[in-house]
């Protein structure tokens, strides 16, 4: 399921880069490509027993990787996450909920933002939320309510106007574009969504 | 199509490391690479002195890992193009450089750089953390980014961190510096990405943009050409706006190439920076003119002014050796 | 309709005497403007000294009047945009840092300069010549125009008439370096002339062109776009043709960027020209990766080796102050 | 006469800039403008009493403004050409000869320059053999005949290949463009004829 999520991600470089070209400096696409090369690598490299080792071992690359803000913030989701994954073999509904959730408050903490200043938190709060809620239905349900809630989070940034990062000096400039790191949260819940389904059928 | 930018690389994804080894060469023996990760530091850093680390993304050379070296920093970390350095690369540098007086991280006011410097930070070496805010494009002071005049900071830093015993002493006088750096940017046209080849922004063939950023963040406001002094004449008043000097004050002056802008020009911008300050009745210590902290192949130029006194003077006059900046 | 460079200058046809002062400004208070003419020396000549004049056409900043500084040149003479100084000019310059004991004119080997200099020396003091023809592109020697070669030249004579007593002794050190310099230069796209607002020549947006000189004149060939690592191959293999260097023996080198060219590009040609250095077995006494003599914002570089031996290298390794070249 | 021809060259700029691009580097044209405009200022602040004075001060002033190779051999065209006019008070046909005669030897031996070189010589000699031959006729005739004259070895640069100035290392990617020099001089004795007829209507 990684190894298709890290495909996807390298897929979207362009899409990311037209992002950030529009409100940051232009390297998110190349940042993401390369972060998910990273874990890739780290992949194919070992075996993961659980699946918390698994997102860490993710996040760690992520954080290695990338460089600039999102290295940090994404590879502290996929680290944060894993708080409450102790002993989960797979990644089911509980599990989903539990990794989005735990990520949400990790990447809080470390990037002191809040929802509303226009980053990926405001598309993965309302994935988090959605996923909570979904924690009793099946995975690919629960993936698919966490997908839409996140890209309605992603679309609802181009009405903001950015507070942090790169974007913030923009001002209203930043207005009509959604910020790339919500785009990036999007893709990546909808991979995995994607994979859910195709592996489901 | 998206025009791209014209230039010599060899694999664009490999440009950070193989542009480093390059560097490394060019210190001529005073620096060394280190094992494994994007980072360098001096060969001879004393026993017993504070350690000055300054990074950021790459893509702006010779900033910052241009000014390593005696009487300035001790080592630099290196993110991709335009990328914050991960905390790996930044804690490895601060491993190389520390002698147990501790180390003052110095480099801009970014999103990026903060998370990974701040996550190096927590890894038990008794670390300060001073940011460079000196574009007075961004409105108030916390929201300002490191531009140029970082290297007048990086100048004052490494002077202090080369004298003075503590690490207190060292934030104390590199805090003074840092409130006196005022800067202010105008692009003419945007650097591309090696990875991507695409420029960072698009501005119209007459069009240049004041107080744009480094990375091409958004400036104050775009404009027709004008000429060289009807342009330094408002970007003086920005600063002189923010910072108001008195008559018989002193400055230290830095006019900055970001790339493609030619000497040629550069002077031409001096001649007239120095002017005003000569009617503003204040006193201009010394003026460097040159390309220190470049975006790629982006034209345009920013002016910063250090205003200094005694103290801040003794550390700007000391020597310096390194590959982007030189003086004796 | 012809594209024209976006440039901030005042009026383009005064950017020669703005671009002076702005440059006298950046010496901050070592070198002087002559009066009336665009020339300049420096302030602090010793009596009894031999005089070192460099000079030629404006655009190529910080060449040649960048060189002017303690074991430097003593003063320059500036010609407008590509187009040699005029005699008065020169002969002004020669009369300010005379000091009795004779001036070496040395500068690039172009039919307009030699005219003007020549007329200039014809008016009594003791002047003795030698003509930078470092560009291995051009054919027979006679025929070889100087490139950035010529900065390693005049380090050396700067060093030499700081040094030696007579003319006769500076002209034969130089002469000594000028036959072990080479260079080679490479050009993506051209450079302007700020009158007129166009580019010198036009290549297409994947052709390179290997050689060519430093005013657009034609190289030896055009090609696709390569990589760096391709490309340094084949300018060292016109190198090295020229001036085999046997295992063990020492050179300075010289990554000079034609303007517009990224620091970034410098380093890792650097690195590949070090590789190829060390793979025949040849020394590095000291790299030096820099837009020191460029072409206004021409997108290109150069490679310059100079072959040293004990005596040159006593006055390589001269600290020197200049604008564009400061070493300790 | 002179205040025609600095007014008329001052108005070549552009063609001569492009003959210069062509072959060489871009300047002639400026120069050329630069120096004219010197001319004229030259003489609007002067009064000469004879030709030679007036041709020395106006090669001077081409020597002094121009700046690159064609500041030295135009002004020097101009100065050594009045090496026999001591006396001559206006330009008529002996003067016409004896100035470009004296002027070519004057640039041939500064430039060490031959004809075939591919430089304004090429020019230049024709013209001053048309006017040597022309001395009796009266002066728009002899003009009219150094003008063809310079204009076809200007011509003829075209099939030469440049060996000195900038031009010289294009070898054979000079052929086919006339010399920027050259063309310059045909221009010259044209703007002096074309004031002799205008004058003479
Ligand atoms: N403090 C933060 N908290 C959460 N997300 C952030 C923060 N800062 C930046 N981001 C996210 O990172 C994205 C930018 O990533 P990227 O372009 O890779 O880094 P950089 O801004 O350093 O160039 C933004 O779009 C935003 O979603
Ligand atoms: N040695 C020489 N003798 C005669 N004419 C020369 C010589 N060198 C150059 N020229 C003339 O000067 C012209 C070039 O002038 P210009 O472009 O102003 O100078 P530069 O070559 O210095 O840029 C050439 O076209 C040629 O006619
Ligand atoms: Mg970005
Ligand atoms: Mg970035
Ligand atoms: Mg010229
Ligand atoms: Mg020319």
């Amino acid at each position: 399921m990684l190894l298709y999520l890290c495909e996807q991600m390298i897929g979207h470089t362009d899409t990311l880069t037209q992002a950030d070209k529009a409100i940051g400096d232009g390297d998110h696409g190349i940042g993401m490509a390369r972060g998910f090369e990273a874990v890739r690598l780290k992949l194919e490299g070992g075996s993961f027993a659980a699946l918390d080792e698994l997102f860490k071992a993710a996040g760690m690359a992520l954080i290695t990787s990338v460089g600039g803000a999102s290295g940090i913030i994404f590879g502290t989701w996929f680290r944060g996450g894993t708080k409450n994954l102790a002993g989960a073999a797979t990644l089911d509904s509980p599990a989903l909920s539990a990794w989005l959730v735990d990520g949400l408050a990790a990447v809080k903490e470390r990037g002191k933002t809040k929802p509303g200043d226009k980053t990926m938190v405001d598309a993965l709060e309302p994935a988090a939320a959605a996923a909570e809620q979904a924690a009793a239905a099946p995975l690919d349900e629960a993936l698919a309510a966490a997908t839409e809630a996140a890209r309605l989070g992603m679309e609802a940034t181009k009405d903001m106007v950015a507070s942090m990062g790169r974007a913030k000096t923009l001002g209203e400039r930043s207005l009509g574009h959604p910020d790339p790191g919500a785009v990036s949260t999007y893709l990546i819940l909808r991979s995995l969504w994607e994979y859910t389904e195709k592996s489901g059928e | 199509m998206v025009r791209k930018a014209k230039k010599i690389f060899n694999d664009p994804r490999n440009v950070v490391p193989e542009m480093l080894d390059g560097l490394v060469a060019a210190y001529n023996g005073r620096v060394k690479k280190l094992d494994g990760v994007n980072a360098m530091a001096r060969v001879d850093i004393p026993a017993g002195k504070v350690a000055l680390l300054i990074g950021g993304g790459s893509g702006h050379e010779p900033a910052y890992h241009g000014f390593v070296g005696d009487n300035m920093a001790d080592g630099a970390a290196l993110g991709n193009v335009f990328a914050a350095p991960t905390p790996d690369i930044i804690l490895e540098a601060t491993r190389a450089i520390h002698r147990g007086k501790g180390v003052l991280y110095l480099y801009g006011n970014y999103a990026g750089d903060i998370l990974n410097f701040d996550m190096a930070a927590e890894e038990g070496i008794e670390v300060r953390t001073l940011l460079v805010r000196d574009d007075v494009a961004c409105g108030p002071v916390e929201n300002r980014r490191g531009i140029a005049g970082a290297m007048l900071a990086v100048k004052i830093a490494g002077g202090a961190a080369a004298t003075l015993d503590t690490l207190d002493d060292v934030v104390r006088v590199t805090s003074r510096a840092l409130e006196n750096i005022r800067s202010i940017s105008v692009a003419l046209y945007a650097g591309s990405i090696p990875e991507t080849g695409e420029f960072t922004f698009e501005l119209a063939d007459d069009e240049i943009e004041i107080g744009m950023g480094v990375h091409g963040e958004a400036g104050v406001w775009r404009e027709k050409m004008v000429s060289t002094d009807t342009l330094v004449d408002r970007m003086m008043e920005f600063i002189l706006r923010d910072m108001p000097l008195q008559r018989g004050e002193e400055v230290c002056v830095l006019i900055n190439g970001a790339g493609s802008t030619t000497a040629m020009e550069l002077l031409i911008a001096n001649r007239r920076v120095l002017q005003v300050l000569a009617e503003n009745g204040v006193t201009v210590h010394e003026c460097v003119v040159g390309s220190l902290f470049t975006t790629q192949e982006m034209a345009g130029f920013s002016i910063s002014l250090m205003r200094v006194d005694d103290e801040l003077k003794r550390y700007y006059d000391m020597p310096i050796r390194s590959f982007g900046w030189t003086k004796w």
